[in-house]
């Protein structure tokens, strides 16, 4: 009897092995990859109805975040400003610029204005705002340089993994409550941000839930 | 990562939406009207469908609308936060706003706060302010806020059925009474709500039309008992039970703790019940009954009685009193009433009667508030003869004005006198006593208007129906039961279009005020206040209430004529041997059939037969032998012409001659919950015989009918002392000091002492949340299992799966029957509420193969939903069985196709019953397990505010102690449960779990239990026949209460 | 099969499993390495018959299983003592509560030690090998049925065409014939 | 012949009984295997593929309907989150015991009278592993969440707990599975070499050439073989004892009455070598009566050995259930003694499954009893039946365990009656469908007796036995 299979049939198994390991592995970093919230998520930038530029408002008017997002420090969620908070100043200032004219046309009607959402905590977390704001988390840990963004994205990555870096390390990341809003704050010089953070957990008494699923999960 | 401009395709108008379908197809115009009215500012303009659960929550800050999810964007879907255009005072998105209000009930206005959010009412709590209440509310209070969202309410008028509107309402009324310029052929049928504002403008409309009719209708109202008071102290008199004052009470056919009672009377007698140690001065309760109540549960001595022996007991025990008291009068009144049989037990009555007058002045006997006239009558003439008027009872000024009955009513019906009739709430057609034949007589009428929430079996006859505003919708006001003025805010616009009755009432009197000037007049006239009265009236809204200081206790003297005279008319009440009497019970959960469209309500188990979603007979094991039938067998009811097919149910304890079926079942015209569920018994209640009916025979029909019975199984099987640990006062003096006498029952008094091991890791944190809960005043009514379905999104899972096993409340209300040779008829009840015992060893955690459930260091078994994958391994290995499995989506889901193949059902709860859930809790999907948290999300906000509070300023985050509580104990009218911090000294656990009393569950199994029980006390009279066996529940089996108790004052030292 | 293509070896069938044992034995005496006995079950003694040790795959097995062994205690060990720690059942992470986690590494162990085995067995003997000379002999399948079959190679130092066939039939053995690449 | 007339007699009494009856030749046993797999399809099998395999898309069918709507569609309730589906799950993995056990333990241990049942055992284990993992796989809540178990990196930085029974099970489970696979694997190549020579056609010569990987038989070849051979067998012996322990852990590390216990290791473990013979011999009587032909290599001796292990393993439960009573009883645990002598044995009329107790006392200790005498051992009608009272005896054991210990626990008030639905039992079944059609799979395509092994055991094999070979 002759031989059934061709000679070239002896490496075919190992290079369909081969190739398989490659597949496998492709697939497994492409899952690793994009099925992440740091790609998912990150650089989310939609467009928004009003070109609202934080750039110009928080950054070079230099106003403050809680002027807008006002119930920050009280509430779990902090507030999208109402057609009345950016009359308050538009109704006299560039009152004839033609991008604010959807405000005019909210105000006007009363029709609000529909902002498209960029951070989306899911429905089984609960987060808290007022907790990390008076405790020291800066807007910018969270939401990133939103003074340097003319139209806001999505900084941060928001997975669990990625808040417990700072639930488990939390001296990474604190600083003086009255910094919270001021995105470009820089440890004080001689300090590094470990130091400052690691003496505002012991004074403050900061104990984050980290083994307390029920700390977000309820 | 770069950023990138994302810019979202327009959304196609006919855009597929699947992206979350919670409320889509829910896209009803009533709610899109609703929201325009409720937001006029912003939110009419979101679409009104894909209203997530939480997305409302964001309304007013930031409402949410959810657009399709097209493939252009497949990254993720377009959300949008939409802004008020202008701020609404108050509101701050995502925090709960408190209103002060009321609920109205035919026991007077119960005090409550709404908590709100967002304008969504989602729960109720009683108004901690208010004396009568404290904070504590009831089973219908807690369910009140699902009425309110019910689809299935009524939203339009209807003229003869078909939908029809304000406007032709409002014009046939003007010439309904235009043809009756004096009121004669107008008459008026409303419910027995005590409301201030309703009583002004009844006058007003009586002096309008002053030949009008008012009548009133309550089919579980306390009429005879007002009756009786009238007959003994003249018209306007109240009685007021002080069960606070009373160390010795007696209760005759009277479920005062439970749906006869009111929360006054209940938390009066648990007052009684609150020792803290063997010498405490804690009351003594007799109950004479024909079925376990609520009462007979808490009775130290109980004798179980067909409910027409009751006048026959009452005469044995008038004869006994006045035998001590040399009453000579009351002797010649027990001697004139009329009873047939004498089948009572004497030396029960005689040492009974010797106890009431051993504390004169400190005793109370109740009979039953439907019980006839001349029965009531004689236990107030006893009460009297026992010195209790002014102390253990009191009287007060009726509130209300004499008005006619259904019966007279229906008379002048009859007679064709009445063109146009307007029944205010209530349902007639479905619930009037038969022998009145309210329905042939309502049809006598030209027109009748119906003014009510649901559209019922009246609505159906009538020619005009009206929807009526929920309480909470609309301003109301009430007195309290005792005699404050509470007003009731709205919390939400009404849903669905609904007036109230004073607004009718103000239409027919010609008034033209909206319900707020109503009941600011009102509140104006009942607090004569004069000129600017507003600051009191913003206090009142502040609190809830204006103490009326009008509504002191007045002082009459028995009217011996009187009460001679209606004893002397009354009938003798016959009970021949081998037929049986039919009691007529009011229902705990659906009251008179008015809430049968109520999930939470119609799934809740009654606290003595754990029976839901239906009515049964009840009747005793030896009747159940007699006839043959088990639970669940159907038997055939008689009465002459009269039949009644109804399933038996075999309740231990219930007497042999006697069947109980509860009222307010079998509706016709309701919502699909309420649909064809149990059996209408009102047909047979007459106007005479409102409480029983002698003479019906009973027969086995061989069919069998499934009872949803959430407990199985009711026997202790000799665990009680493990379980529900008890003592008698007399064994507790004797171990007064022994502090191991209620720890070392049962197992524990011969389980080697535990130990690990293991090292624990440290719960460091610096709370750690535990609780009590003290058998010796739970009276089992399971009102905090209602609240814990309000407060935690528990859903309803449906007839068939209760029956399945499948129920899902997160805690329940245990109900034992036990006693010591297994006797069933003669048993003690014993309530026991379960719930997570939040196990410092937990045994659900280790085996979880996910770590979905683990422990916080603040000493909570955390569940975390989104991890699970539902082995239901953690529910097989708790002790307690306190995990609850969603076996379906029952979220998505209608409980009627649950069976339905999954890819072709329809998904989606309405958006009305979306916005009763509880932002702050996980809406948790199927195949999850669930179970008590301690109401973490309470936990948490409290330790998010302790910790915003302590900010930057150095001071260690702590939560004030008792400064909130859990669902279940916030409720609590009895204040047996008790929440809060065992880390800080200061709070009422940390010393209530160091009571002598206080044990914990299977504590041999080393699991470290954080709910500590109480053990509960008996206090029955030595004198007693029955005395001895007093607290039987506990033993039995291998424990013996009371003797391993001495057994480990032995051992006491050594450990 | 071109008489022209390069010669393989010679193969040899014998009667049973004694005759192919002895012829073994004198294979393994005159000095030929390159060669092979082809039998339908393994013949016990064949090893020593043919001069061959023991397989040394029992050592490479246990590698195999100790890095299994190492893999479930870091498995077990690394997320639950030092990623994340969580309080499960009041039991501490400590090496006391180990126990509890040797399930897991033993059946990682076994697990580990199965594939290095087969794994192993296959790379000894050059497995899958679909195509091989020997099966270039028409009569080679028999040793999947009743046939003793003997190949010796031609690479073999020892091997001569005419000898080595000559050997062979002293030997007992029949149908000797050659194989051909 | 004659000249072995002159040596010594070997006394009868310790002759053993020829492994391979009739003296049949190595090529009788290629040509008698191979034939059953290359001979065309015959009408029987048809017939019987049609009846499972419908059996076992219904089984799939219902699969699906239950994960669509979720475990709701099953019979399980509040007290008793586990009833059929873990009865099951610890039913098939019992069942799957066997195979390995023939191989492994009986390998190690020098039976050789297994090598003429252990393909078939094997291939048995395969199938009711694979029944098995279904359960646990679609008991789950969530399904499509049950990676969750994996022990993967993930951006929620939470990992399974490793001290959970369940994922010790699911460690195990999968281990045993793959091990076994690769130990049949193996034990199949030089019998798909066989196939592959004998092929007629181009196609079974690519299928069974490729799977035999081309394997030359090659002394070289066995050397390493019957190494790799010995060592899977060295291992799967702890792994076939691990698996069912740990699947007794389940129960056994829990605190339920009636489940926390140590006896159930070995109980278990018995329980499962017992029932997985009684599968083996349910499936390999009505072969041999099928294929005639291998009466001569599965002989009235092995029916005997295995009948033996089975009266053996059989005590041995029959001994755990009795010290399993007297440790109740010794014990004076009131919970633990409620659930052996009322929810179990329901003494004094209160327990609720007590015929769930004592068709699994009849049938795992009083029917194997009958195995005492060999007559009864040899007859092949009598071992069938026994084996079917083992089967069921064996399911009813596992929902005596599971059921009665949940449905009466410690509080009497959550206590709750458990029945199947109708889904659950076709679940099933479609499992038994699922199991016979890969086994008639299995038997119509692969040698269903291990060709090289049983050769290895014919006399012609002993290299020392001249004189035999004509």
């Amino acid at each position: 009897m002759a031989n059934i299979f061709p000679r070239w049939s002896n490496w075919l198994p190992f290079k369909i092995i081969f190739c398989l390991l490659i597949l496998g592995g492709g697939v497994s970093a492409g899952v690793w990859y994009y099925l992440n919230p740091e790609y998912m998520r990150v650089g989310y930038q939609p467009s928004q109805p009003v070109p609202f530029s934080h750039k110009i408002h928080a950054g070079q008017l230099g106003m403050d975040c809680r002027y807008c997002h006002s119930f920050v420090e009280t509430s779990a969620y902090s507030n999208i400003p109402t057609t009345q908070v950016c009359m308050n100043c538009h109704s006299q200032i560039q009152r004839e610029n033609p991008k604010l004219q959807p405000v005019h046309d909210s105000w006007k009607s009363g029709k609000p204005i529909e902002w498209v959402q960029i951070h989306k905590t899911p429905e089984h977390v609960y987060f808290h705002h007022s907790v990390h704001v008076n405790r020291g988390v800066s807007c910018v840990s969270c939401h990133g340089k939103v003074n340097e963004m003319d139209e806001v994205y999505h900084a941060e990555s928001h997975s669990m993994a990625w808040c417990l870096t700072c639930h488990r390390n939390p001296s990474e990341f604190l600083r003086p409550v009255s910094e919270v809003t001021n995105l470009d704050w820089k440890p004080s010089e001689g300090k590094t941000q470990r130091e400052i953070g690691a003496a505002l957990v012991n004074e403050w008494h900061v104990n984050p839930p980290v083994k307390n699923c029920a700390g977000c999960h309820r | 990562m770069s950023k990138r401009i994302f810019q979202h395709p327009e959304e196609p108008q006919t855009g597929k939406r699947y992206w979350r379908s919670l409320g889509q197809l829910q896209d009803t115009p009533e709610f899109r009207q609703w929201m325009h009215r409720e937001f006029p500012q912003g939110a009419s303009e979101i679409d009104g469908n894909d209203v997530s659960r939480r997305g409302f929550l964001q309304f007013m800050g930031a409402s949410v609308a959810l657009a399709g999810l097209s493939l252009a964007s497949c990254r993720r879907p377009l959300k949008n936060l939409v802004p008020f255009t202008k701020a609404v005072e108050w509101s701050v998105p995502g925090k709960a706003l408190f209103f002060a209000s009321v609920m109205p009930t035919r026991n007077g206005g119960m005090p409550l706060v709404v908590t709100t959010f967002d304008g969504r009412p989602t729960k109720i709590e009683g108004n901690p302010l208010h004396p009568v209440n404290k904070g504590t509310t009831d089973v219908w209070a807690q369910s009140s806020v699902l009425d309110l969202y019910d689809p299935q309410r009524s939203k339009d008028v209807l003229s003869l059925g078909k939908k029809s509107d304000f406007v032709s309402f409002e014009k046939d009324l003007e010439e309904i009474l235009k043809t009756s310029a004096d009121g004669s052929g107008v008459a008026f049928l409303v419910d027995g709500i005590v409301s201030p504002t309703r009583e002004r403008l009844r006058r007003k409309v009586l002096a309008k039309y002053p030949k009008a009719m008012w009548a009133t209708y309550e089919p579980n109202g306390n009429d005879l008992e007002v009756a009786a008071a009238a007959v003994a102290f003249g018209n306007g008199h109240e009685v007021v039970n002080r069960l606070d004052q009373a160390d010795i009470v007696l209760t005759v056919d009277r479920d005062i703790l439970g749906v006869e009672g009111d929360i006054a009377s209940v938390r009066g007698f648990a007052a009684r019940r609150k020792v803290d140690g063997p010498k405490a001065n804690m009351n003594r309760l007799y109950v004479v009954e024909n079925r376990y109540t609520l009462t007979g549960g808490m009775s130290d001595h109980r004798l179980r009685l067909a409910a027409s022996r009751s006048g026959a007991f009452l005469k044995a025990l008038a004869a006994q009193v006045a035998k001590l008291s040399g009453d000579q009068f009351l002797a010649t009144l027990a001697a004139g009433l009329k009873v047939v049989d004498t089948k009572i037990k004497d030396k029960w009555v005689e040492e009974c009667a010797a106890d009431l007058w051993a504390h004169k002045g400190k005793a109370l006997v109740l009979a039953g508030n439907k019980q006839p006239v001349a029965v009531q009558a004689l236990a107030l003439a006893v009460n009297v003869s026992l010195g209790a008027l002014g102390k253990t009872i009191e009287l007060k000024k009726s509130a209300v004005d004499a008005s006619a009955s259904i019966a007279e009513l229906a008379e002048e019906l009859r007679k064709g006198a009445v063109k146009g009739l307007f029944i205010l709430g209530g349902n007639p057609v479905y619930n009037a006593p038969a022998d009145v034949h309210w329905a042939e007589a309502q049809a006598k009428a030209k027109t009748v208007v119906h003014l009510s929430i649901d559209q019922n079996e009246t609505s159906a006859k009538a020619h005009w129906h009206v929807p009526a505003a929920h309480y909470l919708e609309q301003w109301e006001d009430c007195y309290a039961s005792d005699g404050s003025y509470v007003v009731g805010q709205p919390v939400i616009l009404p849903l669905y279009n609904g007036i109230t009755g004073n607004e009718l009432l103000a239409k027919i009197a010609g008034i033209s005020a909206d319900p707020l000037t109503l009941v600011r007049d009102t509140f104006a006239e009942v607090t004569s206040a004069s000129g600017d009265y507003s600051a009191v009236w913003a206090k009142t809204l502040k609190n809830g209430f204006f103490s009326n200081a009008s509504a002191k206790s007045i002082e009459a003297a028995l009217r011996v004529d009187a009460v001679t005279k209606a004893i002397g008319d009354s009938p003798a009440a016959s009970l021949a041997d081998g037929q049986f009497e039919l009691v007529f019970i009011t229902d705990s959960k659906v009251d008179d059939g008015r809430y049968a469209n109520n999930g939470w309500l119609q799934e809740l188990p009654d606290p003595v037969t754990k029976l839901t979603w239906d009515n049964a007979a009840l009747l005793s094991p030896a009747a159940a032998r007699k006839l043959g039938v088990d639970t669940g067998d159907v038997i055939r009811l008689s009465m002459g012409e009269k039949k009644l097919e109804i399933a038996a149910l075999v309740l231990p304890g219930h007497a042999d001659d006697s069947i109980s079926v509860a009222v307010g079942y079998g509706r016709t015209e309701v919502g699909s919950v309420g649909k064809s569920v149990g059996v209408n018994v009102f047909p047979f209640q007459t106007t005479v015989d409102r409480r029983f009916l002698t003479g019906v025979s009973a027969l086995k029909t061989g069919r069998r009918h499934a009872l949803a019975i959430t407990q199985e199984h009711g026997a202790l099987e000799g665990r009680g002392a493990d379980i529900t640990r008890q003592a008698t006062t007399q064994e507790w003096s004797e171990n007064a000091e022994n502090k191991d006498f209620f720890k070392k029952m049962g197992i524990d008094a011969h389980a080697p002492a535990n130990f690990s091991l293991y090292t624990h890791p440290p719960l460091d944190d610096v709370h750690g949340w535990g609780m009590a809960v003290d058998l010796n005043s739970c009276i089992g009514c399971a009102a905090c299992m209602t609240a814990c379905q309000a407060e935690n999104n528990i859903p309803i899972v449906g007839k068939e799966q209760v029956i399945n096993g499948r129920e899902m409340h997160w805690m329940r209300t245990d109900r034992y029957f036990a006693s010591e040779g297994g006797d069933a008829d003669e048993p003690e009840m014993v309530s026991q509420p379960m719930m997570c015992q939040q196990c410092e060893n937990a045994p659900c955690e280790t085996v979880c193969p996910v770590n979905a459930t683990v422990h916080s260091e603040d000493g909570l078994n955390v569940m975390a939903y989104n991890r699970c994958i539902g082995t239901r391994y953690c529910a097989n290995n708790c002790p307690f069985k306190v995990r609850r499995f969603n076996f379906f989506d029952y979220n998505q889901r209608s409980i009627t196709n649950l069976y339905r193949w999954n890819l072709i059902s329809e998904k989606g709860t309405p958006d009305s019953i979306q916005m009763q859930k509880n932002p702050n809790v996980t809406v948790r999907m199927r195949g999850v397990m669930e179970k008590c948290t301690f109401c973490v999300q309470r936990v948490q906000e409290a330790k998010i505010a302790a910790k915003v509070k302590s900010s930057d300023s150095g001071v260690q985050p702590r939560v004030p102690a008792d400064s909130f509580t859990s669902a279940c104990a916030q409720v609590c009218p009895t204040e047996a449960i008790v929440f809060g911090d065992i880390r800080n000294p200061e709070s009422r656990i940390a010393k209530l779990k160091e009571d002598q009393r206080g044990y914990r569950l299977l504590e041999y199994l080393n699991t470290e239990n954080r709910v500590w029980y109480l053990a509960r006390i008996r206090n029955p009279n030595p004198k007693m026949p029955d005395a001895a066996r007093a607290g039987s529940a506990s033993k039995g089996g291998h424990g013996h209460g009371g003797s391993h108790g001495h057994t480990s004052s032995q051992n006491g030292g050594h450990a | 099969m071109s008489q022209s293509r390069k010669v393989y070896g010679l193969g040899a069938e014998f009667e049973s499993a004694a005759s192919l044992m002895s012829a073994a034995e004198k294979i393994r005496d005159a000095g030929f390495s390159h060669w092979d006995v082809h039998t339908p079950f393994p013949i016990h003694g064949m090893d020593k018959a043919m001069g061959l040790g023991k397989s040394n795959l029992s050592a490479v097995v246990f590698v195999g299983g100790l890095l299994g062994f190492l893999t479930g205690i870091s498995l077990v060990t690394i997320p639950s003592f030092f990623i994340y720690p969580m309080i499960v059942h009041g039991k501490p992470y400590t090496w006391a509560t180990l126990p509890a986690f040797f399930p897991i590494i033993f059946e990682l162990t076994v697990l580990f030690s199965a594939f290095t085995a087969v794994g192993t067995m296959f790379a000894m003997n050059q497995l899958p090998r679909l195509h091989h000379p020997v099966f270039n002999w028409d009569r080679f399948t028999r040793f999947t049925d009743d046939g003793f079959l003997m190949v010796i190679e031609a690479r073999d130092s020892k091997f001569s065409e005419s000898r080595t066939k000559a050997l062979l039939e002293e030997i007992g053995a029949k149908n000797v014939t050659l194989i051909h690449d | 012949m004659a000249d072995s007339s002159v040596k010594l007699e070997t006394p009868h009494e310790l002759v053993r009984p020829a492994l391979v009856d009739h003296g049949r030749s190595i090529q009788w046993v290629t040509e008698n295997v191979s034939n059953i797999v290359e001979s065309s399809t015959p009408k029987w099998w048809l017939l019987s593929f049609c009846i499972t395999s419908p059996i076992a898309l219904m089984g799939l069918i219902c699969i699906v309907y239950q994960i669509s709507n979720g475990v709701g569609v099953w019979g399980e309730n509040h007290p008793n989150g586990w009833a059929w589906d873990i009865t099951n799950f610890v039913f098939w993995i019992g069942i799957g015991h066997a195979g390995t056990l023939i191989s492994a333990v009986l390998f190690l241990t020098r039976q050789k009278w297994r090598t003429s049942i252990n393909r078939a055992a094997e291939a048995m284990t395969l199938f009711a592993v694979v029944c098995a993992g279904i359960f646990p796989a679609i008991h789950v809540g969530r399904v499509w969440y049950a990676w969750f178990l994996a022990p993967i990196p993930n951006t929620n930085a939470i990992w399974p707990n490793f001290r959970s029974p369940l994922l010790w099970d699911v460690f195990a489970v999968s281990t045993y599975f793959s091990v076994s696979v690769l130990f049949w694997f193996v034990g199949l190549i030089p019998d798909l070499a066989t196939l592959r020579d004998r092929a007629k056609s181009r196609v079974a010569q690519i299928i069974y050439g490729v799977l035999a990987l081309g394997w030359r038989g090659g002394n070289r070849q066995w050397r390493h073989y019957e190494m790799a051979y010995l060592l899977l067998a060295g291992l799967s012996t702890p792994l076939v004892l691990s698996v069912h322990s740990i699947v007794s852990f389940d129960f056994a590390t829990s605190i339920m009455p009636g489940w926390h216990t140590t006896i159930f290791p070995p109980y278990f473990v018995a329980g499962a070598i017992f029932g997985g013979f009684a599968m083996v011999l349910t499936i390999m009587l009505p072969a041999a009566r099928i294929f005639p032909q291998i009466n001569d290599m599965i002989t009235r001796n092995h029916v005997d050995k295995m009948a033996k292990i089975i009266l053996l393993t059989g005590s041995i439960v029959g001994y755990a259930y009795l010290m399993e009573l007297f440790v109740a009883w010794y014990g004076a645990n009131k919970f633990e003694g409620f659930t052996f002598f009322t929810a179990r044995a329901n003494i004094d009329g209160k327990g609720w499954y007590q015929w769930a107790y004592w068709i699994m006392m009849f049938c795992n200790v009083i029917s194997p009893q009958i195995f005492w005498f060999k007559k009864m051992r040899t007859n092949y009608v009598v071992v069938f039946v026994v084996c079917q009272f083992v089967n069921v005896g064996m399911w009813f054991e596992r929902f005596t365990i599971i059921v009665t210990s949940l449905a009466q626990d410690f509080l009497p008030s959550s206590w709750g009656h458990y029945s199947p639905s109708t889904t659950e039992i076709l679940t099933f079944v479609g499992t038994f469908g699922i199991f016979l059609s890969l086994f008639l799979l299995f038997m119509r395509f692969l040698p269903m007796i291990a060709i090289s092994e049983v050769k290895g055991v014919t006399p012609e094999a002993d290299p020392h036995n001249h004189h035999l070979k004509h």
